[in-house]
């Protein structure tokens, strides 16, 4: 026990809350549980941000490194001799950091559902959902051990199965629920997997072993090899295939898109700042381990990162549903911090990409939850996803315009709004690192400039659509949170992270290099430009283009495709090649093997009948015959 | 009088009780009462054998009474209890508890349903609490044959085949393990010693490996096709889809425990060598079942069958743990079962409580029922989740301790196996989410389930009972684990002095 | 020779002199009081039986033609209560009006051939066997053409009677050649004389067949089914309870005595035999509708296992066989006093007519499910233990293989048995067995079959009262 | 003069007695006729036992009385199967076997 056992409390208290909200369920009237709900978290937001501050500020001794903390810990199972599953709290940089952005965007989106979610049935159970995802995100970024992030990984991915599926009686709701619970689970499959080898080649599960430099898991590096890899190597691979499932990276991103299917706030919550970062998370928290023991797997890291950004943000170009839209988007985004990631080293100016990929992790929740926010304001105002429907919406909507203008200007990467600081740094260690990857990240970085503000203007500029009730600007209890969080994206740029949160704890100078930032603003503003003229106004210039690349276009439309070759996997091979040749097999052959055999039994008892045909001189040869034969049998034979 | 005996004496007494009754509701009280006691009861044995060993007594069984019964023959009535049986008698008192308040409505020949049922029970309990082979497996039979009655009374749809079908194969079974027991037996003590039935006491020396190498594949293979080993499972899907409510519980809840406890407390721990050489084969067939059962629920329209399958993949779990025979994944097993045990029940108790509203067991005909039964959806839903092995569930727990004992081997082919089983995963959340989605997802399907009431006061006592159980062992399982662990010391110390021909 | 060691023969004499009572009584009574005879003659029977409890010194007179030892009693006792219980059920049937007019010779025929298993049993040499097979069979024949107005009836007759001739006279021949090799026809004096070689095996083939006969082992059954079914029920059960029971007896006691010598020769045939007679038994069971044919086939391959004890040729052997015989006679009684009572009350007997009948007559059908279970050996009831007692001997001879064909055929009797009790229980009927009520002498039978099942199980003394009297090889 | 016929040949007659009888036995179709099959089983039988006293036990009885009780044995052995016969004829109207087959199977 230590000064920081008082943590403790952070995940605990939105835990009671779900139990109470969640049995109380029916007796809540109008919007109690909500309100309880937000108070809890409130709180635990208070103490997140008491515990950076005195982490950060008053705990530590200038110049020396950030060491990690275990606050509280406790013994949940014993698995092997070696092998423990503890419970506990780990405060080091990042899940400090981390404390802060899931508690802030948490209680952001709780404030906000307290409008946006006004009068929906089971607006109770919304909020002892949303707490229920509080309670797992806070216990996974506080996890001590690889298990317990993993006990908790599960727990996130199921309460974000609840919050897509919260319109249960939507049947495309739960299947994008289903879906999505179902493909991050396959990804946690290797996740698992990984855990073994690598608890079973280290010995341990917990984290501070597990990136002790000269621990363990990095000397068992040169360990034991499977086909030509370490198996420290395979286990990196295999628990980053868990991490890209919840991160929606490539090929696992397909159960993101649907997951829009939530309810807005959610996907701001889980589905933009917190769960699908979880990935990066759970590379950062083991990123000794690949860095020093297995850079195989970290540039498998950065490739698929730097594919998913590029190949999101193509298909971002040409999606219609605004959430759709930003769902991509943050796919590229979290490609960028994969990317940072994949390319860091260890240690000070090396551990430059660590420091960004937290960094833009930090900046991305802020300005992707405000668009969220902001896209929820123009939904609850328009009561529609599709941006044909929309246009001209900035007299009616000011407050949402101005700030998803402000994130629009974050993500594109124009100074000084952070998006620049933290893509930045991500550039230069790309650039550092590997010029393709580099080029790459360039590139994107344009599309996202480009297809964001085709977003904006197809929402705020044009004519009027023409609107069942005129638009309304969204309650104050939503634009409260828009204005915090757009406050937050303009100034979080300006937070010395590479003081705070490094690969080796030890904080490190780094200066904006101008060599790389101008062209990066400079292709920033190219797409901004590009998107005014086609979408400023309405004007025939985007269907020519789309005309042009008639086929890009299409396949870019229909995501590449992607979804159609999953549904042909599970439908056709799993269930009609698989499961029903099982079945039937099951049915027939081993079933008709036991019925058989009662038949042949059947079968005997009817065909020995003739033996008893009731004569009696029958049954006197029988009988001699019977004698004969033992006779012959005993006597002459044996 | 022992305690241990008073689990057999109260069910008797209780079926004594029964006979007098007249109507189903004089019935169904005396069973309640008496199945009451018997829960209470094993929650004390539960309390008292942990006190015991907190008391630092190492005795491998605890509560032990023996009196002899056939003198000649040297048969004992043996009992006594490790921490692996005072589990599985508290998993019984739960599902017994919960079957009797299941079937609170069973209008027909109630008298003699709750007898028969009350008889299955006694059967398990005295299989758990019992050490001599004989006494074992005269419990053994009186737990499988009241199902002939009970599926064929009782049932649904082809009982009359099912029922007969499901005593048939698991006599067959028992015939396998007449062979072994009575092997055991006759090789139970060196030349001219004593010929015993007592478990502890065969244990004590080696029986001659050759005999092992006959007499293993007997036993396992006996007490497995209860355990629903591939490819003898067969009779477990039609047995509980026919069955009614309250037995598919007890059967797949407890009954098929009895394989994998007797596997694991007969097979392995009198015959480690033959285990340790033929396990392979045996491994090969669970990791099968495992996927088999998981693939074969995917495809079935039919609750039960769903969950038969799934049983039949759970359960292959438990056998293939138990094959595993390191100390962790034994205690996987046990968890295993326990957890399997209360899931399932769970399950059916929920089917018959659906099926007795929409008259309908077909996911395809049902939809959107969470609207209008709430409770039993969000505790159906409960139930799916820890059947997934959901964090926080009994199941995950029990899933994790066997992956993890199963991967403690080196060799490749037991990883292999391990991440095969492991696999099953995946398929298990597919399914499960398949069937939530059709049943409690969705618009509501037929207008008639909009007025269906939800479940009434027994209902819920009957499944807030398992689900507790559920919840509790999945937050809290260091307790059970460890009781086993302990329990398990003499057995892992046999194995540890046996020496691997090949392996 | 005094006139005391004569009562060494006490059960034979108290036999005899009842039947000769019974006669005498007979010639005084007229037509209307016949009735009479029923309650006499089951008490006089009664104070036998008792009267057989009363224990008595070992002793062997005529030169050792007859001797008596507590295993020789026991298995008269086994067997009076056995007839006991018969005649107990046999009183209604009695009752009707087609044999009113023969009550006291039923009762006669029935002593006469308890007498001659008596004799058969304590025989000590081939003649007196001999002349007790015989005394025990020529009256069954004549009491299973009892209804002589029914064809069927005195088909079963007469069928016993030639089939039971032929092997008799083939087991006279084999006698004759084991007189033939030794010089001697007392079992002591052949089994120290008697050694491996082919004319003594045949000898003992023929010897062996002539017992099969009686058990009805296969190849040696085919007469069962058909006397079984044209007999009488309560004959019926006679033969397949008490003289099966005494041959076995008989049989055992020869086998571990005068052919011990042969037993290399004698277990390999055995198994095969016994193989035979419980596949056999069960498949033809199997498709029964009548439940007197049915029960005569099931009583075959019970007959099957029996042989299992044998096959230990020991001491647990012999007690297992005994034991096993014991609960044999109460579950099987209990299942033909069922059938009787019902066939005396409605003349049904076809299985199907069974349907429904647990939801009029309960009790009966429980009784009938008992009987099943204990038949097929299910615990908790007592044939578990006969069954499981058997299996441990043949195992204790090292035939696991042969347990496992045993266990096996005692699954698919099991299929058999449950289908009786799925009929009662679980088939419903338009039109089922109407509710009635049995008289109180057959309530007394079936109710010391339903205590014998239930008892002789877990009453551990007396599996042990047995197992001290037996011996091995 | 019995003493010079060997001890075979009384063998060899018995033995073809029996499995005359048997023969008889399983042919004849007339019930008579097969009891009376039977009897000569039976006195094969007794010639047995007879020449076998006679020839190697000359000093002992055994054989003769056997033979003896076989003989009354038998003779009510007939008696009762002559009496089921005669009850057979008036159900039957004939004491042929082949009618004797209304239970089968």
């Amino acid at each position: 026990m230590n000064s920081y056992a008082y943590t403790l409390l952070i995940p605990l208290i939105p835990f009671f809350v779900f139990l109470f909200v969640g049995m109380a369920e029916d007796k809540l009237k109008g919007k109690l549980g909500g309100l309880i709900g937000t108070v809890g978290l409130g709180i635990a937001t208070f103490l997140s941000y008491y515990t950076a501050f005195k982490y950060f500020i008053t705990d530590h001794v200038h110049g020396t490194a950030y060491t990690s903390v275990k606050a509280f810990e406790i013994t949940w199972l014993h698995l092997t001799e070696k092998l423990t599953i503890n419970l506990g709290i780990l405060i080091d940089p990042i899940s400090v950091m981390m404390l802060i952005v899931v508690s802030t965007v948490s209680f952001m989106v709780h404030i906000y559902s307290l409008g946006y979610m006004e009068g929906e049935r089971g607006f109770a159970r919304f909020y002892s959902f949303l707490s229920l995802f509080s309670f797992s995100m806070l216990g996974l970024v506080l996890a001590t051990n690889l298990f317990q992030m993993y006990i908790f990984w599960e727990l996130v991915g199921v309460s974000s199965f609840l919050l897509i599926g919260y319109y249960y009686e939507k049947p495309s709701a739960f299947s994008a629920a289903k879906k999505a619970f179902i493909v991050t689970r396959f990804a946690d499959l290797g996740f698992l997997i990984g855990i073994l080898i690598l608890s079973f080649t280290t010995g341990t599960f917990d984290f501070q072993t597990l990136v002790d430099p000269n621990g363990p898991a990095i000397s068992s590096a040169g360990g034991a090899a499977f086909m030509g890899l370490s198996l420290l190597t395979w286990a990196l691979i295999l628990i980053f295939v868990g991490g890209a499932g919840k991160s929606a990276m490539f090929p696992l991103h397909i159960w993101l898109p649907d997951a829009m299917e939530g309810p807005t706030p959610v996907s701001a919550l889980i589905h933009a700042a917190t769960m699908v970062v979880a990935g990066v998370y759970l590379v950062a928290r083991l990123f000794p381990v690949y860095a020093l023991g297995g850079p195989v797997a970290l540039e498998v890291v950065a490739w698929v990162g730097a594919f998913t950004s590029l190949f999101a943000a193509v298909i971002a170009l040409t999606q219609t549903d605004i959430k759709r839209v930003l769902a991509f988007s943050t796919m590229s985004q979290i490609g960028y911090m994969m990317l940072s990631l994949g390319v860091s080293g260890y240690g000070g100016e090396e551990g430059l990409g660590f420091m960004a990929s937290n960094f833009h992790l930090f900046t991305h929740a802020m300005f992707k939850a405000l668009l969220f926010l902001g896209a929820g304001a123009v939904i609850h105002a328009v009561h529609s996803n599709d941006m044909s429907e929309m246009g001209g919406l900035r007299k009616y909507l000011p407050i949402t315009h101005m700030t998803f203008l402000i994130a629009c200007l974050t993500i594109a990467g124009i100074p000084p709004f952070s998006g620049f600081f933290s893509k930045d740094e991500i550039l230069v260690a790309a650039f550092h690192s590997n010029k393709i990857l580099f080029g790459i990240e360039y590139l994107v970085a344009g599309l996202t400039a480009f297809y964001m503000f085709r977003l904006y203007y197809s929402i705020f500029w044009g004519h009027d659509r023409h609107y069942h009730h005129t638009p309304h600007e969204a309650p104050l209890v939503m634009t409260i949170p828009l204005m915090i969080l757009a406050f937050g994206s303009i100034f979080s740029g300006l937070l010395p992270f590479h003081h705070l949160v490094t690969s080796d704890g030890l904080g490190f100078d780094s200066h904006i290099d101008w060599m790389i930032a101008a062209p990066s603003i400079l292709i920033g503003v190219v797409g901004i430009a590009v998107a005014t003229l086609m979408y400023k106004t309405e004007n025939s210039r985007p269907a020519a283009v789309a005309k042009t690349f008639s086929h890009l276009y299409r396949w870019s439309y229909r995501k590449f495709y992607i979804d159609e070759v999953y549904l042909f996997v599970t439908k056709k091979i799993i269930f009609n090649y698989i499961s029903r040749p099982v079945a039937w097999f099951d049915r027939h052959i081993v079933d008709g093997t036991m019925n058989g055999i009662a038949n042949l039994v059947v079968f005997c008892s009817f065909n020995i009948k003739g033996l008893q045909s009731g004569r009696v001189q029958q049954y006197g040869f029988v009988f001699v015959s019977g004698v004969v034969a033992l006779v012959l049998i005993f006597v002459y034979l044996l | 009088m022992n305690i241990l005996t008073l689990f057999v004496v109260i069910p008797v007494l209780t079926v004594a009780g029964i006979l007098f009754t007249k109507d189903l509701k004089q019935s169904r009280m005396v069973s309640a009462i008496g199945m009451t006691v018997q829960l209470i009861l094993s929650a004390i044995l539960v309390y008292l054998y942990v006190t015991e060993r907190q008391a630092g007594n190492m005795a491998p069984m605890l509560f032990t009474f023996d009196a002899l019964w056939f003198p000649a023959l040297n048969i004992h009535y043996a009992v006594g209890v490790d921490g692996i049986s005072v589990a599985m008698i508290a998993l019984t008192g739960v599902v017994v508890f919960a079957g009797i308040f299941a079937s609170w409505r069973m209008e027909f020949l109630s008298r003699e349903f709750f007898i028969s049922l009350i008889l299955l029970a006694t059967g398990v309990f005295g299989f758990f609490i019992s050490l001599d082979l004989f006494t074992m497996f005269l419990f053994y039979e009186i737990a499988v044959i009241p199902m002939y009655l009970l599926i064929g009374i009782w049932g649904s749809g082809p009982k009359e085949y099912s029922a007969m079908k499901l005593t048939l194969m698991l006599m067959g079974g028992s015939a396998l393990l007449m062979v072994g027991i009575l092997g055991i037996y006759f090789f139970s003590v060196p030349e001219g010693g004593q010929l015993t039935f007592n478990v502890l006491e065969i244990a004590k020396h080696q029986i001659p490996i050759e005999m092992q190498r006959f007499l293993f594949p007997f036993t396992f293979v006996g007490f497995g096709i209860l355990g629903a080993l591939f490819p003898f499972h067969t009779w477990s899907p039609d047995g509980h889809a026919s069955a009614p409510t309250a037995v598919s519980m007890l059967h797949a809840g407890v009954l098929m425990k009895l394989g994998g406890y007797g596997a694991f407390r007969v097979a392995i721990y009198l015959m480690p060598e033959a285990a340790q050489e033929q396990a392979w084969i045996f491994i090969i067939l669970t990791s099968i079942s495992v996927v088999y059962g998981a693939f074969g629920a995917i495809f079935q329209k039919d609750l039960k069958y769903i969950n038969a399958y799934s049983s039949v993949s759970h359960c292959g779990l438990v056998l293939f743990a138990v094959l595993m025979m390191n100390q962790t994944a034994f205690t996987g097993a046990v968890i295993q079962m326990i957890s399997h045990g209360l899931m399932t029940a769970l399950f059916f108790a929920l089917i018959g409580m659906i099926y007795g509203r929409t008259h309908t067991r077909m996911i395809n005909e049902m939809g959107g029922l969470m609207k209008v039964i709430p409770f039993l959806g969000v505790v159906y839903v409960i139930a799916g989740l820890a059947s997934l092995g959901l964090p926080g569930f009994s199941g995950f727990v029990a899933e994790m301790t066997i992956f993890f004992g199963a991967y403690e081997h080196v060799d490749l082919f037991h990883r292999v196996a391990t991440i095969v089983a492991v696999s099953s995963i995946v398929i298990t959340a597919v399914y499960i989410l398949r069937v939530v989605g059709t049943l409690l997802m969705g618009p509501i399907t037929d207008k008639h389930f909009l007025h269906l009431e939800d479940a009434n006061w027994y209902e819920r006592l009957s499944t807030i009972t398992l689900v507790i159980g559920i919840t509790f062992i999945g937050v809290a399982p260091l307790w059970l684990s460890d009781m086993i662990n302990f329990s398990l010391a003499p057995l892992i110390e046999k194995l540890a002095t046996v020496q691997l021909p090949g392996m | 020779m005094s006139l005391i060691e004569i009562l060494a023969m006490r059960n034979e004499l108290l036999l005899t002199i009842m039947a000769m009572i019974l006669l005498i009584i007979d010639l005084n009574l007229n037509h209307a009081q016949k009735e009479r005879m029923i309650p006499i003659s089951i008490g006089l029977f009664l104070v036998v039986t008792l009267i057989g409890f009363i224990p008595q010194p070992d002793q062997t007179i005529f030169g050792g033609m007859y001797h008596t030892n507590g295993l020789v009693q026991l298995m008269k006792n086994i067997l009076n209560i056995g007839v006991l219980i018969i005649l107990f059920q046999s009183v209604s049937w009695l009752r009707s009006p087609a044999n009113s007019t023969k009550i006291s010779e039923y009762f006669f025929l029935l002593v006469t051939t308890l007498i001659g298993m008596n004799f058969m049993i304590s025989s000590g040499d081939f003649l007196m066997l001999y002349l007790g097979l015989e005394l025990a069979t020529i009256p069954v024949a004549a009491l299973a053409a009892f209804t002589h107005f029914n064809t069927k009836s005195s088909e079963a007759g007469i069928k016993l009677l030639l089939s039971s001739a032929l092997s008799s006279g083939i087991l006279l021949y084999g006698i004759s050649m084991i007189y033939g090799s030794t010089g001697s026809i007392y079992f002591d004096t052949i089994g120290a004389a008697y050694v491996n070689v082919p004319l003594q095996v045949l000898a003992f083939i023929f010897f062996f067949t002539g017992m099969a006969f009686k058990i009805s082992l296969v190849p040696f059954h085919l007469w069962t089914a058909d006397v079984y079914e044209g007999a009488p029920i309560n004959i019926t059960s006679y033969l397949s309870v008490i003289s099966k029971g005494a041959a076995a007896f008989i049989l055992v006691i020869v086998m571990f005595t005068v052919f011990k010598e042969l037993a290399p020769v004698y277990k390999n045939m055995i198994y095969l035999v016994a193989v035979l007679t419980m596949t056999i038994g069960n498949l033809f069971a199997m498709r029964q509708k009548n439940m007197k044919r049915f029960l005569a086939f099931s009583s075959i391959a019970q007959a099957g296992f029996i042989l299992l004890g044998i096959l230990g040729t020991n001491k647990m052997g012999m007690t297992s066989v005994v034991y096993f015989v014991l609960v044999y006679i109460f579950s099987n009684l209990g299942a033909f006093g069922v059938v009787a009572a019902i066939a005396a009350k409605t003349g049904k007997e076809s299985m199907d007519d069974y349907d429904g009948l647990y939801l009029t007559n309960p009790k009966l059908s429980l009784l009938m499910m008992l009987s099943m279970f204990s038949l097929a050996g299910i615990p908790p009831v007592a044939g578990f233990f006969g069954k499981m007692f058997l299996f441990t001997s043949a195992a204790s001879g090292g035939y696991y293989w042969l347990v496992f064909i045993a266990v096996l055929n005692a699954t698919i009797s099991l299929y058999y048995y449950l289908l009786v009790v799925k009929a009662m229980f679980i088939n419903k009927s338009d039109h089922p067995i109407a509710t009635f009520q049995s008289d109180g002498y057959t309530k007394i039978g079936l109710m010391l079959c339903a205590l014998g099942i239930f008892v002789l199980g877990f009453w551990s003394q007396v599996y042990e009262f047995i197992n001290n009297l037996s011996f091995g090889i | 003069m019995i003493d010079n016929i060997p001890l075979n040949s009384f063998l060899v007659i018995s033995t073809l007695m029996f499995f005359i009888g048997i023969y008889g036995f399983l042919t004849r179709r007339n019930l008579i006729t097969m009891l009376m099959s039977i009897e000569l089983i039976l006195n094969s039988v007794n010639i047995n036992f007879v020449v076998f006293n006679k020839f190697l036990y000359p000093n002992l009885l055994h054989g003769h009385f056997f033979s003896l009780i076989v003989i009354a044995v038998a003779a009510s052995e007939a008696a009762v199967a002559i009496a089921i016969i005669i009850n057979i004829y008036r159900n039957f109207k004939s004491i042929d076997v082949e009618n004797l087959d209304q239970m089968k199977l």
